[in-house]
């Protein structure tokens, strides 16, 4: 899932500053999963918004919605009746979310009002990892499902680096090494002779390096 | 097998007991013994322990097998005589079940069949000679096997009081391993330091010596086991420890957790007994292992 | 052959080598290097030269390297693939070698968080281990990684850097075993203080027959004071510093530490000539450049084959 | 306890007495699904809690929890009221009597009888009866607006039959000619409350000056007097001279502990706490501008942590104590004062001055006593109570008939609520095993009202005129008028009462209102007495809330009217906006597990197993020890010389004959979990531990008490101090003989004092006991009592006065004066002061014996309250739900509590709580399923968007994702904490009663018009 | 500023503050009466929106009222509600109506004192901080 943090109050007032009536639009997808944008975070944001208008003594109407998904443009559709009455939209969706508003409504300024960070899934309660880099040229399957491009620190293909302490990387005491990982997934899997083979250089162009990627299946796109 | 090789390598071992359920709903021994996979070296299972009809120990172990793990089969002498023993051990080899004890077994009137008869046929010693001479393929009426089998045999060291029972138990335990114990098993370890000076009295045995891990789940069993189990004695600091946690089940698992982690400087493993609170062993591995 | 590089020789011709070890300066002063590398000439057979040592600027280690060069030394070029992509990495390698850079170390490099410019972008197009194979392509095949024909392919003696005591220990051989297969024609190590630990380290490597395969020098470093011995022990991510060997250290009265340390180095550099497979040391004296002869001195080094 | 073979084919029991113990016990056998007949002389039910207008030990008027409509209404219509009946003959025997009942004419017909008054008012001869009280006919003493029957009355030897009533009775429900009538009732057991009467002072009013002087009045005419909605409306006036006083004195023990013809031989054992009670009170009233004063001869505030109300009465509420002999009170005709003359601590005559005096008068047995145990076939004791033993504290002598409530001797509410359940249970197990209960109510059909706009009424609740004191009413049913969908408001007189209730449902009809606000209570204690009346106004329970305008604002902000006023209106607000949005909830029914587990094998524990299984209910009892018995294992012999050893043996051997209580003796128990119906309990047993889980319904908790190891006096030091338990050892094995020859008895060792302020109750009468019994064994000994206060309450009184004239000397000593023990050369010495000589002196006791208490079970206490969830009160002895309405109830649904664990408890005690548990458990374990109406979590799926948060923060693993992709949250199982609802990042989950709209609504609704 | 008087939001648990609160009244103590209640089953159910409406609407404070730590009646519904208050404080401070205005808690039901006396902190602490900032500007702006 595509993970998101609000960004910092002070940013968000001041991105919003020239309106007096804004859309504060949320996503019922993966921002609503990390807690980031979903209903319950449109509505904290709403209430702080206003508060934070009104201490200022410039109040900002804000109307809240939480669409079904901001990266489908059948479904960002349904705001063309009404966004004609908003300054403008503030987007708790990922950055899809952001420019699929955009795209769809010109003439709309749309800001958006967390940071998409990563592909991650949820450790535990509260907490979230990168777990994908969305390189294009998936290789977990050599690397005992653990991925060496999201997780460890270098992107090392053929690790671990001399910097690896007791399982951990030498960034942190708080990140695993991810080749430590590896290792001992690829020893419980009983395929260390995976390790052995000399992984070749990356071709990037399959990551954002081989510039804006689209996928297009011949067989549905008529 | 792999315990087998864990004993040869000296390395700390962990145990956890696993009693089979009084009935044949497996659903919450299956759910227990799936969360311990990979993080025990053997299950110990005892054999119609606390005198409490149940599920007998050689299907709970094999159940335990298919599931992935390792076994220790304990077998109580109170309840079967020379025959049935012996078969039982054959069956034992037979079915991959190689590690095995055996104990007296516990009164019959502090169990839920007070009825019974008490067989103790053989003390836990004949037990290890007659698994012996299977091995060597005799039986104890010294007529020859039809193949013989091969144990990992292990034995149980009663509880001391005093440096002089301590002594004789140590005595005991190496004259069990001169019968062939390659593992010991001593009694619920409440004081590391008692628990030190019993493991300096047995010295090097040449087998594999395990403390006990009993889980002290409340004050109330802490103040019970002091008056009614021989040489317990739970010090005032862990119970006053137990009583000030505000969550005390968790508090107790990482007091086993400590004596564990306390263990691994006298002995070369542990037995973690839950006693019903099977569903806690992963949480005090977690910790011990930590 | 495969180069022209003085250390090559020396370790071809079997024997024991030294390569010491300088780090360029933080700005545009060429005299302070000249000073440091004047210590080392005719002391060792080659020097490395790091290249942004712990994620912090430094001069550009091909341009130290050939200043050196023109001193009489040979410098062990050494690229790491934090900062530089694959198009980057291979300009520069046929530039050094047409300046008759002969040497050079394939390095991953520390993470930019440790260093002077956190915020940069941590590149790793490739890791140490394609580097060290495409260098090897580059000259023994004369291609480029894309595929495409070198017109007079770079005639380089490449390495690569090895910890035998980063974890997981039991890949540490392993992946020795990679670097050889992906070309390292020699080894430098992380400095070595468990010199039990590294026997066996070598004993794998000899089992594997990788010492067949490439030339192992042992790094070795100087313990100048019992606070850096601590240090070295506690906080340098990888590196297994006995407890006896920071006893032995920091239990000496402050000003005899460094004499200590040099003492307790020369007794390994003994212990290293005699372990199977240890092809020469790696001498990182970084910032005691003056005290190499020294040490090359007492530890019976001298003098240095002559190429 | 004799076991009784009865033919168990009845389901009713018959109950004599209309009193608080009656209705208990009634309402207890209604609730496990028994048929009940309340026979009740008088023309409606309440004895005498009607006449209290508070109770100690928290002076709070308890009446709505004690009183049919306020307490539980579960299964209320099986309780059939007889007023104004009694039993004359009552034939055939246990399981299957005959009760032939005699009912008076009312010349009402309750049926058609509104209670407006309009009789009394007409009535010139005063003939027409409603409410007992200080004027039996005040028409405004409506203390008692719950009387049940709501009816009126007339009395026939003071009717003329004048006829004025008639004309003004619109109901038309007078009937002057109506006839008696009779009928014969088939019960299966007969629990008698008909309890006692008040003491009249009459036959020594030449003591006492009761009659002839007017300012001295009973303890009850005290209250009547004091009263709010008594005859003077609270106006506190001396009734001689109109005067306001200034010095108000306590007679205690008027008319007991005494041999003075007229009087009782007995202690009346609650006087002392009621006094005390009515002297705070009066400073309370008076704002401390006034003299209070207790004169006494001791304290015996009996029931548990009373020692503590009379400490904070003393030491810090400014209350007086004189410690004296009463003697006579005469009058001061130039100055009005009273002067009671007193012997004071020193033996000297002394003078008091008072502006009124109240005598403390006890209680005795009610005129027909004998006359009714002759229809019951019954004995008594010699004081005409009914004569009951240590192991069969509510057995008559007559199988199938127990007793409880002060027929048993005087008592306060506690012991009667107690004595009532236990009686129930034993009662209970007489009938037929309830089975097939038909427990739904008759309940109207809920209208349909989704769809329809709100119709919102606004009732303001005033019970006691609390509210009005510091809030305008009006201005908050004015404001209310005009708020969105509120259709109608009103002010609920005396909503308290099915009056009241009978208006709200009538205004909800009449109105056709689909929601209702009741401002005036906590939801907390009243929610669920208006819930009902609305659900039988045909609305779901949900369509209720209520503003919390008194507990959270009349009371608290008393001074300031104007913020009161507004903040009620704020509140009313809040509770408008939120039953605008409520939707209808519907119950979950589970089906109930009727095993029971009981923990603690002593004397109460094994009286709830007993009981229980007597009742067919399969029974775990759980005891830590290798054998039953608990504390009582070291007892001997009772106060009355009864053989504790051989009652105790054959309740043991009952227990382990019993064949639905399995006895798990040496057994801890280590976890639980699970709600009531349906608790899962691990318990672990044997030195090995062998640990096992027991699933049950209900739980009694009996794990008892410790005993105090003393510190003092040498105890430990010298073999000859011991405590009464080891002496009573010594004694009952004849081990004493040598000792016996100078015995000094301390009392309050280890009680009373700094580290354990509670009063050790028992020790008095161990004392007694072990005296007496010296004496028996040797009667040249000579026995020093040393002692505070003898605490030795009803018949326990005669055994003490027993000793004293056996030669025992009781000799007071001050705390602050503690008799010294010292040891020199072997010579044992204590040194006292003797009060009357005030010299110091000296004895060599051959044996001396320290009164030690029983004190809470600290460790085993805390960790039972940790695994099962409950509190520790003073002294670390468990909490119960309320100490005066649910002595054996703990907060826990489903968990009960009897014997020393409560507090330290005489064997009758525990035996009667450890009944009165079960009793208690009763009137759950018969329901065949369990009802949970609590709001639970429901899932929007269209909203949700599947993430697991709900699942991972639940705290008891209740939501998945279901096979279609969302979650599910099972409201069988839900507990309605709403952790999910606030955590779910797509608000896809709604608490009931808390969804976000709601919350919302009913906070900006808080704060309207601050902006 | 000695005139005003906050108005203060309380999410009151059922089984401990509301109780408390209802003791409190019970026991005669008084507090001010800028002190509201709103009943919830548990402060687990506090949601982070309704505390900052409360501030939207005009409280000048708000308090959320739970159980003793340990005592929760749903196991840790209190240490998820003091978890949200941090955070929200953190945000509170960030649109400057700051931190002070919200608090967590804790109490049993039997302590109508402590709930009282909570209560006159709070309201004095809430007056030290002066009237709810945006009742100002509403007030300016309308």
């Amino acid at each position: 899932m595509i993970t998101a943090t609000r960004k910092p109050m002070e940013e968000i007032l001041k991105s919003v500053e020239p309106f007096s009536k804004i859309l504060l639009l949320g996503c019922n997808e993966c921002v609503t999963v990390c807690h980031a944008g979903g209903r319950k975070e449109v509505a904290l944001l709403g209430a702080a918004l206003r508060l934070g208008r009104l201490q200022k003594g410039l109040p900002m109407e804000v109307e809240e919605l939480t669409l079904e998904r901001q990266c489908d443009p059948e479904y960002v559709e349904e705001l063309s009746r009404t966004i004609d009455q908003y300054d403008a939209v503030c987007s708790m969706a990922c950055g899809c979310g952001v420019q699929t508003i955009a795209e769809r409504y010109p003439s709309m300024p749309v800001m958006p009002m967390v940071n998409t960070a990563f592909m991650g899934a949820s450790e535990s309660h509260g907490v979230w990892a990168e777990r994908c880099a969305g390189c294009g040229d998936c290789v977990l399957g050599y690397t005992g499902g653990i991925c060496p491009v999201a997780r460890c620190s270098k992107r090392i293909f053929n690790g671990p680096c001399g910097g690896s302490t007791k399982g951990k990387c030498e960034i942190s005491n708080d990140v695993d090494c991810a080749w430590q990982l590896i290792w001992d997934r690829l020893k419980e899997l009983g395929q260390t002779e995976l390790y052995s083979k000399l992984m070749e250089p990356k071709d990037w162009r399959t990551a954002r390096d081989g510039g804006p990627r689209r996928i297009v299946r011949e067989d549905m796109a008529l | 097998m792999a315990f087998a090789k864990k004993l040869k390598s000296k390395d700390f071992c962990y145990l956890a007991e696993m009693e089979t359920p009084k009935g044949v709903d497996l659903s919450a021994f299956v759910n227990n013994a799936d969360r311990l996979k990979g993080r025990v070296d053997a299950v110990l299972v005892p054999d119609l322990s606390h005198a409490v009809m149940r599920l007998s120990a050689l299907a709970g172990a094999l159940m335990l097998k298919d599931l992935g793990l390792e076994t220790i089969v304990s077998f109580s002498c109170r309840d079967r005589n020379r025959l049935a023993m012996q078969g039982d051990l054959l069956a034992a080899h037979v079915l991959g079940l190689p590690n095995v004890m055996a104990t007296e077994g516990e009164a019959l009137e502090l169990g839920d069949q007070p009825g019974a008869k008490a067989v103790q046929d053989l003390s836990p010693a004949e037990f290890l000679a007659a698994a012996k001479g299977l091995c060597d393929g005799r039986d104890m009426g010294g007529r020859e096997l039809q193949g013989p089998p091969s144990f990992v045999l292990g034995a149980a060291i009663g509880p001391w009081t005093d440096a002089a029972s301590a002594a004789s138990r140590a005595a005991e335990a190496r004259q069990a391993v001169e019968m062939g114990a390659s593992f010991l098993i001593a009694p619920p370890v409440f004081s590391l330091p008692d628990f030190a000076a019993f493991a300096q009295e047995l010295g090097d045995s040449g087998a594999m010596l395990m403390g006990s891990v009993l889980l002290l789940k409340s004050v109330g069993m802490a103040r019970y086991l002091n008056e009614n189990m021989p040489g317990v004695n739970v010090d005032e600091d862990t119970i006053r420890r137990l009583r000030g946690a505000s969550d005390r089940p968790a508090e107790a698992v990482k007091i086993a957790a400590e004596t564990v982690q306390g263990l691994k400087e006298y002995c070369n493993g542990a037995l973690l007994v839950t006693a019903g609170w099977e569903d806690r062993l992963p949480d005090i591995l977690e910790l011990a292992t930590r | 052959m495969k180069s022209d590089s003085n250390l090559e020789k020396v370790l071809a011709g079997g024997h024991f080598a030294v390569t010491g070890e300088l780090g360029p300066p933080r700005g545009a002063n060429l005299e302070a290097v000249k000073e440091k590398a004047a210590h080392l000439v005719n002391m060792v057979d080659a020097v490395n030269v790091t290249d942004n040592q712990t994620a912090v600027v430094r001069m550009a280690s091909w341009a130290v390297s050939l200043t050196i060069k023109e001193m009489g030394l040979e410098p062990n070029y050494q690229m790491v693939c934090r900062d530089r992509n694959r198009l980057a990495m291979q300009s520069d390698i046929l530039g050094a070698a047409a300046l008759g850079i002969n040497t050079m170390l394939c390095l991953s490099g520390d993470h930019p968080s440790f260093g002077d410019h956190p915020q940069a972008a941590n590149v790793h197009d490739i890791d140490s281990i394609q580097q060290l194979a495409m260098i090897k392509g580059m000259r023994d095949d004369g291609r480029f990684l894309g595929g495409d024909e070198i017109d007079t392919p770079p005639r380089m003696f490449v390495g690569a850097a090895a910890n035998p005591f980063g974890d997981p220990f039991e890949l540490r051989v392993l992946r020795l075993g990679k670097k050889v297969a992906a070309g390292a024609d020699f080894i430098q190590t992380q400095c070595i203080y468990n010199l039990e630990r590294f026997a066996e380290y070598m004993r794998q490597a000899h089992d594997m027959g990788l010492t067949e395969k490439t030339k192992v020098l042992a790094g070795v470093t100087p313990l100048k004071s019992g606070g850096m011995a601590k240090y070295m022990a506690k906080r340098v991510p990888g590196m297994d510093v006995p407890d006896d060997v920071v006893k032995r250290i920091a239990s000496q009265p402050k000003e005899k530490q460094a004499e200590e340390g040099i003492k307790l180095l020369c007794e390994q550099i003994e212990q290293l000539k005699e372990m199977p497979g240890v092809a020469g040391i790696h001498l990182m004296a970084i910032e005691w450049e003056h005290k190499v002869p020294e040490i090359v001195e007492r530890a019976g080094l001298l003098p240095r084959p002559k190429a | 306890m004799a076991k009784t073979d009865s033919p168990r084919t009845s389901n009713s029991v018959l109950v004599l007495g209309g009193g608080i113990a009656g209705i208990k016990a009634s309402l207890d056998l209604a609730e496990a699904g028994r048929q009940v007949y309340i026979v009740e002389q008088k023309p409606s039910l309440g004895g005498f809690l009607p006449l209290l207008d508070r109770q100690f030990p928290t002076n709070d008027c308890n009446i709505c929890y004690l009183m049919p409509e306020g307490g539980a209404s579960q299964g209320l219509q099986r309780v059939h009221t007889l007023p104004m009946s009694h039993l004359s003959e009552l034939k055939g025997s246990v399981g299957e009597f005959t009760a032939a009942i005699e009912t008076k004419p009312r010349y009402i017909d309750t049926d058609r009888c509104n209670a407006c008054g309009a009789c009394l008012a007409a009535c010139p001869e005063g003939a027409v009866v409603f409410t007992p009280g200080l004027d039996t006919n005040s028409p405004t003493c409506l203390r008692y607006p719950q009387a049940t029957p709501q009816a009126f009355s007339i009395d026939m030897e003071k009717c003329t039959k004048c006829g004025e009533c008639l004309k003004v009775c619109h109901p038309d429900a007078i009937d002057l000619d109506m006839q008696g009538s009779s009928q014969e009732l088939e019960v299966g057991s007969v629990i008698l409350a008909s309890g006692a009467q008040v003491w009249d002072p009459t036959p020594m009013e030449e003591w006492y000056g009761y009659h002839n002087f007017p300012d001295v009045i009973t303890s009850l005419e005290f209250e009547q007097l004091m009263s709010a909605a008594g005859p003077t409306g609270g106006a506190f006036q001396r009734p001689s001279d109109g005067r306001r006083p200034t010095r108000i004195g306590w007679i205690q023990c008027a008319g007991s502990r005494t041999t003075k013809p007229g009087g009782n031989p007995y202690c009346s054992s609650i006087c002392c706490m009621i006094s005390m009670k009515e002297a705070i009170w009066a400073l309370e009233h008076f704002d401390r501008d006034i003299e209070a004063t207790v004169f006494f001869m001791d304290m015996r505030p009996m029931g548990k942590d009373y020692e503590l109300y009379y400490q904070r009465a003393k030491n810090e509420l400014g209350v007086n104590f004189t410690r004296c002999m009463p003697h006579t009170v005469e009058r001061n005709d130039k100055t009005g004062d009273l002067v009671l003359s007193h012997l004071d601590d020193a033996g000297k005559l002394q003078e008091a001055h008072l502006d009124i005096i109240v005598l403390a008068t006890g209680f005795c047995a009610p005129a027909d006593a004998a006359e009714q145990a002759a229809v019951l076939g019954i004995e008594m004791s010699s004081q005409n109570f009914v004569a009951a033993e240590d192991f069969a504290p509510v057995s008559t002598s007559r199988p199938g008939v127990y007793a409880c409530g002060m027929s048993l001797g005087p008592q306060d509410i506690p012991g009667s609520l107690v004595q009532a359940s236990a009686a129930c249970g034993l009662a209970s197990a007489e009938l037929a095993p309830p089975r097939g209960l038909v427990l739904a109510e008759s309940m109207p059909t809920e209208k349909k009202i989704t769809g329809q706009e709100p119709r919102i009424g606004v009732f303001l609740v005033d019970w006691g005129n609390v509210v009005k004191e510091s809030v305008d009413s009006e201005a908050v049913l004015q404001a209310a008028s005009g708020w969105d969908g509120v259709v109608f408001g009103t002010q609920l007189e005396l909503a308290h009462g099915s009056r009241g209730l009978d208006k709200l449902e009538e205004a909800i009809a009449e109105h056709d209102l689909n929601r209702v606000v009741v401002a005036g209570y906590s939801p907390r204690t009243h929610g669920n007495l208006f819930a009902e009346a609305v659900r039988r106004a045909g609305l779901n329970r949900a369509m209720l809330e209520m503003a919390n305008i008194r507990d959270q604002d009349a009371l608290v902000h008393r001074h300031d009217r104007t913020s009161a006023t507004d903040k009620a209106v704020a509140l009313v607000r809040m509770a408008v906006a939120g039953v605008r949005r409520a939707q209808p909830m519907h119950p979950v029914k589970l089906p109930f597990n009727p095993d029971a587990l009981v923990v603690g094998g002593g004397v109460a524990g094994m009286s709830s197993a007993l009981s229980l299984a007597a009742q067919g209910i399969k029974v775990y009892l759980v005891e830590r020890s290798r054998q039953l018995g608990g504390l009582a294992n070291e007892l001997f012999r009772t106060l009355e010389g009864g053989s504790v050893a051989d009652e105790l043996g054959e309740m043991i051997a009952q227990v382990q004959d019993e064949p639905n209580i399995e006895v798990l003796t040496d057994t801890l128990v280590v976890d639980h979990q699970g709600q009531v119906g349906a608790f899962i309990t691990g318990l672990q047993s044997g030195p090995g531990m062998y640990y096992r889980q027991v699933a049950h319904g209900v739980t009694i908790l009996a794990t008892g008490a410790k005993r105090y190891e003393p510190t003092e006096y040498l105890y430990g030091a010298d073999d000859r101090v011991m405590t009464q338990l080891e002496l009573e050892q010594r004694l009952g094995k004849g081990e004493a003989g040598d000792l016996l020859d100078t015995v000094v008895m301390i009392q309050c060792v280890g009680s009373r004092n700094e580290q354990n302020p509670t009063c050790g109750r028992i020790c008095c009468r161990s004392a007694v006991k072990n005296a007496l019994w010296i004496k028996e064994q040797n009667p040249d000994s000579q026995v020093f009592v040393l002692y505070r206060d003898m605490r030795m309450p009803f018949m326990s009184e005669l055994a003490y006065r027993q000793a004293r004239e056996a030669g025992v000397l009781f000799v007071r000593f001050d705390p602050s004066n503690p008799p010294k023990v010292s040891q020199e050369d072997g010579n044992l010495e204590v040194v006292f002061t003797d009060p009357i000589l005030d010299q110091p002196l000296a004895v060599e006791p051959s044996l001396l014996v320290l009164s030690t208490p029983q004190l809470a079970a600290d460790e085993n206490t805390e960790e039972l309250c940790d695994i099962f969830r409950l509190q520790q009160g003073p002294g670390g002895f468990l909490l119960e739900e309320h100490p005066k309405v649910k002595p054996v109830d703990t907060p826990a649904p489903g968990v009960f509590a009897a014997g020393s664990v409560l507090a330290p408890a005489s064997l009758a005690e525990a035996r009667t709580q450890g009944l009165a548990a079960a009793g208690r458990a009763l009137t759950m374990v018969s329901k065949l399923s369990l009802v949970l109406d609590n709001p639970v979590a429901k899932v929007m799926p269209e909203r949700c968007a599947a993430c697991l948060i709900c699942v991972r923060v639940c705290p008891y693993d209740i939501p998945f994702i279901n096979a279609d992709g969302y979650s599910e949250i099972d409201p069988a199982q839900c507990l309605g904490c709403g952790v999910c609802a606030a955590e779910c990042p797509a608000q896809a989950i709604q608490l009931q009663g808390y969804e976000d709209d709601r919350m919302l609504a009913r906070a900006e609704a808080l704060l309207e018009g601050i902006l | 500023m000695s005139d005003f008087e906050p108005v203060v939001v309380v999410f009151a648990c059922d089984y401990c503050a509301y109780t408390a609160a209802d003791v409190a009244g019970r026991m005669n103590l008084e507090y001010p009466a800028g002190i509201r209640i709103v009943r919830v089953p548990c402060t687990g159910k506090v949601d982070s929106l309704y505390v900052l409406r409360a501030l939207e609407k005009g409280a000048d404070g708000v308090l959320v009222a739970g159980c003793l730590d340990g005592d929760c009646h749903f196991k840790n519904g209190n240490l998820r509600a003091a978890a949200r208050v941090k955070a929200l404080k953190r945000l509170l401070d960030e649109i400057n109506i700051g931190s002070g205005r919200v608090e967590m808690v804790q109490m049993s039901a039997g302590q109508g004192a402590v709930f009282a006396e909570t209560a006159r902190n709070f309201v004095a602490t809430v007056q030290e901080l002066g009237p709810n900032p945006i009742k100002h500007a509403a007030s300016q702006a309308a």
